[in-house]
């Protein structure tokens, strides 16, 4: 970490002032200001180690490279990950950990909605900033948090009408049994009957299910145009597995909601990946000019052992640090409610993966959305629409007006 | 019609699983009483021999089928010899040491090969029924389950080995006596039990992602199927596994596969109830 | 002297096997009985139907005349029934006068009270700090005696109270039997006959399940076909 | 006389307890400690029921997590905890006592007992789990499934919704359950009840013989022990939050491991095992270096080995020994 001779100046300066005010903090050396606390909570093992890595991975490139431009407010950024091995239990603890014995300027984590919904009460109660930056199934106003990944109205609504064009319209929908792939399937529903199709019926599976032996011929009776699927986690891989294995590919085509956030492209052959359709609000094979540059950076520090990005998660990991570093920068201070309002008066960044604008009414991203196919354990971009904003979100949530909001709205559909 | 077809496949195959992963335990709790908690991490340690073997290039054939039940059956004669062998006779005892066991190979499998989920793709490919398409492999596992079952009830009763295994478990005084060594019998019979679970966890590693967590999804299924087959050790697991695999496969058909498991538990409630020595305490009582 | 306990035709079957085949019998108030018979002639099975722990397979038994053939054997020890099984069953944890303070009493002073006397009665009050499990046999055998005579039962079974004693614990254990036979009437099934003798006013002989002959000692010692039975001849 | 004393030290050291931790404890380890308070009481309960009555039960966190939900639901539907506690506590007492009547009145053996607790915890675990949808929802309250039910309201004054306990007050009340309840069931086991309850243990045919109804004594017993578990999950459930990981097979395990190693036979071993394990699984779990279950797996295995009858007895055995008093 080499600090420039002005920066150097400049954080003396500072630590001289910080010393008057509260000479109990002074505890790191004389030269260095006192750091700024991130804390990242993601699973790196467990079932849900294929999302998590690639997000620390990001988390961790995205601080170095801050604090190699000289950190925050010329202070360094001391990042602490905390592993949570796929357990909610796990994430409270180290989320309450987080916000009272690190005393974090910000809160990076959570996967799963569930470890989002069992987090954020906490980081409420004990005012903690809170970045929530994986796709989920959208409609959480709070203002303590913001979700930086893509939203049904987003991915879900550019998915259902490819599918509904080239496949057929209906569709036969398979999820994970939590509040996810619950709400999401109600989106694939709405955008499914707007498009003139049905659902034929939708299978929900506990994370830890294996065995979808029963399942595959279930859907083969319904006689599906399209699998709908959202499914999460590593159990969940062996549904792709098995689809493959009686054969069903050529017959039955996948989209899926969350095929590519972790490795699973590279985790099956291409026999059992192949033709799987997904949109994120970004791919690894997205070619624009910062994304080129970006991996070349990434590949460089990382070498052998740089994960594949593979969609959007990891990505919006580093994205959403860039956007809280941002709003630090204009509130020129990390307590909370400057940087919520710095947050909230427009920031834009242009990103690896395009555009993203935060929404100051809903604390949401307005990004780029890319349809894509799996190809020899990659993706193919197939469209690419700019510029999306989280119109589902929007139209529930104004915080602007109601700022002590704290719910999660969910869509009206019945499956 | 064809329909019927497959969901009949599909409770064949639920049933042929059960008995998989359930015969390892039913010679070990079955015949020697020892509560091996321990079980669902001998099928992982199964599934994981079979991965790595198949992934160095080995035929899967040997990777499923051979090198699963050797490896596993020497780590489970050096578990017997170092942790077993102390703790014959003392049930809760053993039950401790099997569920630290279990943990510990959790704990070491995770530091060795990480966390993510692995597997192999399902030879055989899909045949037709009717304008079905079913796994290949599911029909292999079941033929495999009857093999497995065969092979244990020949050496069980034709086998001079398997007589003595019996006649040990029984009183093994009286096979001091009569010039056994009960300690060597003890130790075969446990790896024997252990090789058992390892070919399980080879041949449902490509039904299943192979993750050092994976044991406990099958421990208390198989537990449960071989406490309601009661004392005759293999009829008793063979009855109670074509029972409650069948009530389980048909209740995920017709509902969830969450009450899928349920119903299977729920079963064998009701049968540790009304037949509270296990089904073969009441019916099939002479059998092996 | 009315009947305390009768039984009228019971039958106990294990699958094909019949152990105990119609036996009828009537014990009356304070009265010693024998039941005697070698073994496997289906005198345990029938203690066994009495006490309430098989439920026999057909047949009645009454209590003072009421019908207690299905009663628990909580339910027929509560009416006043001491039961001594065969294997000495003790609370090995606790001392002597604990186990014996749990006898069924009105208040904590009135079991305690009981419990000495009984143990004064057994001439065993110095065991009652002891730990019951680390006493010898013939100590644990006079502790359970002191169990059951505790609560001052109206009847008091046993099952082969001198097995495993010497021949001079055994012939105290007739007095003592005796000395009890004042207050409690008492039902022994036993086969060592210099107990018997001992103690012996009427004596019942089991033979394959069924009542041979029912007797006075005196009658049954002489009969040549409780010899054979014992030796184990066919009997007519 | 040994008991009063037993159980005077205890409330002692509750009341010492709460009194002084919260103020010198940071709030982020006093919320631990408050969990590790309500998995004490938790192994409390099995350690009164497998130590003393003798009744091996896989699944006593079937009633803790009976307990955590019914307070969750009915707290977020009532608005006020006050009723939820209570109604938590009935319930998970009545669970408790129709499973013991339907295992202690079939007469079911050790082992088949094991089996059935086990099997019980698990239907709850897997249901619990499949309960996302929202046609769970029991009245304003979603169960969540997987998610478990995160908000779940914390303690408030009895009737007064709105003054809600804090992090530090909750550690008060879950220290002081733990202390009466100990005290609790020490005077359990002195009453006839319990007494009977412990010879039931030592000879059940015996106990039986002098007149008592086993059966009835067990469930006596064992539904007791559902209510301790129940109220351990109402306190859990306000340090934590409510999830399916409450009935879990690992959890399931862990309280029999508590027992074990804190010594069966004994009220206070069980609560002093649980706290050590605990502290060693969180301790373990900052280790990056080692797994956690490698470390708790070999240290299960060597506890077996080398402390057969468990830390507690054989530490006070230990300790009479070097006094030379040691029993006869």
């Amino acid at each position: 970490m080499t600090i420039s001779r002005r920066d150097a100046l400049k954080t003396a300066l500072l630590a001289a002032g910080s010393t008057l005010a509260a000479p109990a903090i002074m505890r790191h050396a004389a030269l260095g200001a006192d750091p700024i606390k991130v804390v990242g909570i993601h699973d790196a093992s467990g079932g849900l180690d294929i999302y998590g890595q690639p997000m620390i991975a990001c988390l961790d490139f995205a601080v170095d490279e801050c604090n190699a431009a000289g950190g925050l407010l010329g202070r360094p950024i001391e990042l602490i990950n905390y592993d949570p091995q796929s357990n909610i239990q796990l994430y409270t603890q180290f989320a309450t950990q987080a916000a009272t014995k690190d005393k974090a300027a910000v809160v990076h984590g959570g996967i799963t909605s569930a470890s989002r919904e069992a987090i954020r009460p906490i980081l409420r109660r004990f005012n903690t900033l809170y970045f929530y930056n994986t796709q989920y199934e959208g409609g959480v106003c709070d203002r303590n948090i913001f979700c930086t990944g893509s939203t049904p109205a987003q991915n879900v609504q550019k998915l259902v009408p490819y599918v509904q064009k080239h496949w057929g319209k209906n569709v036969y929908i398979v999820a994970a049994d939590y509040n996810y792939g619950q709400i999401t399937s109600k989106w694939i529903t709405k955008y499914v009957r707007e498009g003139g199709g049905q659902v034929l019926s939708a299978d929900f599976f506990p994370l830890d299910v294996t065995n979808f032996g029963p399942a595959i011929s279930k859907i083969q009776a319904a006689k599906p145009d399209a699998v709908v699927s959202a499914l999460v986690g590593g159990a969940h891989i062996s549904f792709y597995r098995q689809w493959a294995a009686a054969g069903l590919k050529k017959q039955i085509p996948i989209a899926s909601t969350t095929f590519g956030g972790g490795n699973e492209s590279i985790l099956l052959s291409p026999a059992e990946g192949d033709g799987i359709v997904s949109a994120f609000s970004y791919f690894q094979e997205v070619d624009t000019p910062l994304n080129k540059a970006f991996l070349e950076k990434f590949h460089a520090k990382l070498g052998a052992k740089a994960p594949y990005l593979g969609a959007e998660l990891a990505m919006r990991t580093y994205i959403g640090f860039n956007l809280w570093a941002e709003g630090v920068r204009r509130a020129k201070s990390i307590d909370r409610m400057t940087v919520i309002k710095a947050l909230e008066s427009g920031i834009s960044l242009e990103t690896p993966a395009g555009k993203t604008t935060l929404d100051p009414k809903t604390h949401h991203t307005t990004v780029d959305v890319f349809v894509a196919e799996v190809a020899n354990h990659g993706f193919k971009v197939l469209e690419t629409f700019p510029q999306q904003p989280p119109l589902d979100t929007a139209s529930v949530c104004d915080l602007a007006a109601h700022p002590n909001e704290n719910k999660q709205y969910e869509v009206d559909v019945k499956i | 019609m064809d329909y019927a077809v497959v969901v009949a496949l599909q409770i064949v195959s639920g049933v042929a699983t059960l008995v998989i992963v359930s015969l390892g335990l039913a010679v070990v709790f079955g015949m020697m009483r020892v509560i091996n908690l321990a079980h669902g991490e001998f099928l992982m340690l199964g599934g994981y021999t079979a991965i790595l073997s198949y992934g160095h290039g080995i035929n899967l054939w040997l990777s499923i089928l051979l090198l699963p039940p050797i490896a596993v059956g020497l780590i489970g004669a050096v578990v017997e010899r170092l942790l077993i062998r102390r703790l014959y006779g003392r049930m809760i005892d053993t039950m401790l040491a099997t569920w630290g066991l279990s943990l510990a190979f959790i704990g070491g499998v995770t530091m060795l090969f990480g966390n993510s989920v692995t597997g192999i793709s399902a030879p055989f490919g899909s045949f037709a029924v009717g304008r079905f398409h079913v796994a290949g492999y599911d029909l292999f596992l079941v033929a495999a389950s009857v093999v497995m079952s065969l092979v244990i009830w020949v050496v069980l009763k034709f086998t001079p080995a398997g007589l003595i295994a019996r006649g040990t478990m029984q009183n093994a005084e009286m096979a001091a006596a009569l010039g056994v060594a009960p300690d060597r019998v003890y130790a075969m019979t446990f790896a024997a039990g252990a090789a058992l679970s390892g070919l399980a966890g080879g041949l449902i590693a490509p039904v299943s992602g192979v993750l050092p967590t994976m044991g406990t999804a099958y421990i208390a299924k198989a537990f449960i199927t071989v406490i309601t087959g009661g004392a005759a050790m293999l009829t008793g697991t063979l009855v109670a596994s074509g029972l409650l695999g069948t009530v389980s496969t048909v209740f995920t058909f017709l509902t969830t596969p969450v009450f899928g498991e349920v119903a299977l538990l729920a079963v064998a409630i009701l049968l540790l109830r009304l037949l509270p020595r296990g089904i073969t305490g009441r019916f099939l009582r002479r059998a092996l | 002297m009315s009947v305390l306990l009768a039984t009228e035709g019971l039958q106990m079957r294990f699958g094909g096997v019949v152990a105990v085949d119609g036996v009828s019998l009537a014990i009356n108030e304070g009265e010693l009985r024998c039941l005697i018979g070698p073994n496997g002639a289906g005198k345990s099975t029938f203690f066994k139907c009495l006490t309430g722990q098989y439920k026999p397979t057909a047949g009645r038994i009454f209590w003072r005349g009421r019908d207690i053939t299905s009663l628990d054997p909580f339910a027929i020890a509560r009416l006043g029934v001491g039961i001594k099984t065969q294997v000495p069953s003790l609370f090995d944890g606790l001392t002597a006068l604990e186990g014996i303070c749990l006898c069924r009493h009105s208040s904590e002073a009135e079991a305690r009270r009981r419990a000495m006397r009984a143990l004064e009665r057994l001439g065993i009050a110095a065991l009652a700090n002891r730990r019951v499990g680390l006493l010898a046999h013939g100590q644990r055998q006079l502790v359970e005696l002191a169990m059951v005579v505790a609560p001052e039962p109206d009847l008091i079974i046993l099952d082969e109270p001198t097995a495993g004693m010497s021949a001079e614990e055994t012939s105290r254990a007739a007095d003592l039997i005796r000395e009890l036979n004042q207050q409690h009437a008492i039902v022994v099934v036993e086969h060592d006959m210099q107990f018997i003798r001992a103690i012996a006013r009427t004596v019942t002989v089991f033979h394959q399940g069924r009542v041979l002959m029912e007797d006075s000692a005196a009658t049954v010692f002489a009969d040549p076909r409780v010899r054979d039975v014992y030796l184990g001849k066919a009997v007519a | 006389m040994k008991t009063v004393i037993q159980i005077a030290v205890a409330l002692a050291a509750a009341l010492l307890g709460a009194w002084l931790l919260p103020r010198y404890l940071e709030l982020f380890t006093l919320i631990n400690a408050t969990v590790f308070v309500s998995m004490g009481l938790l192994a409390l309960s099995l350690g009164l029921i497998w130590g003393f009555g003798g009744i091996l039960c896989f699944g006593q966190t079937a009633f803790f997590g009976i307990g955590g939900y019914t307070y969750a639901v009915a707290a977020i539907n009532f608005g006020d905890t006050t009723l939820a506690v209570p109604l938590a506590l009935l319930l998970s007492t009545a669970v408790a006592a129709a499973l013991g009547y339907l295992m202690f009145f079939g007469r079911i053996s050790d082992v088949y007992m094991g089996v059935i607790t086990l099997t019980t915890t698990l239907i709850l675990f897997k249901f619990a789990n499949s309960t996302a949808g929202d046609e769970w929802n029991i009245g304003s309250a979603p169960l969540g499934g997987f998610n478990g039910i995160p908000g779940t309201p914390p303690l408030n004054f009895p009737f007064d919704p709105a003054d809600q306990l804090a992090p530090d007050q909750v550690f008060v009340v879950a220290v002081i359950c733990l202390g009466v309840c100990y005290a609790l069931a020490k005077l359990i086991l002195r009453t006839r009840f319990g007494r009977v309850a412990v010879a039931i243990k030592e000879n059940e045919l015996r106990a039986e013989l002098l007149g008592y109804d086993v059966r009835l004594h067990k469930l006596g017993l064992f539904a007791f022990g559902g209510f301790l578990a129940g109220l351990a999950g109402v306190l859990f459930a306000n340090c934590v939050f409510v999830s399916p990981t409450m009935f879990s097979l690992s959890y399931a395990g862990q309280v029999i491991i508590w027992v074990l190693v804190g010594g069966i036979g004994t009220l206070v071993g069980p609560v002093i095992g649980c706290m050590l394990i605990q502290a060693l699984t969180t301790y373990a779990g900052t280790l990056s270096s080692i797994d956690p279950n490698l470390l708790l797996g070999v240290l299960f295995m060597l506890s077996v080995v080398a402390v057969p009858k468990g830390l507690l007895p054989t530490a006070s055995n230990l300790l009479a020994r070097l006094r030379g008093r040691g029993d006869a």
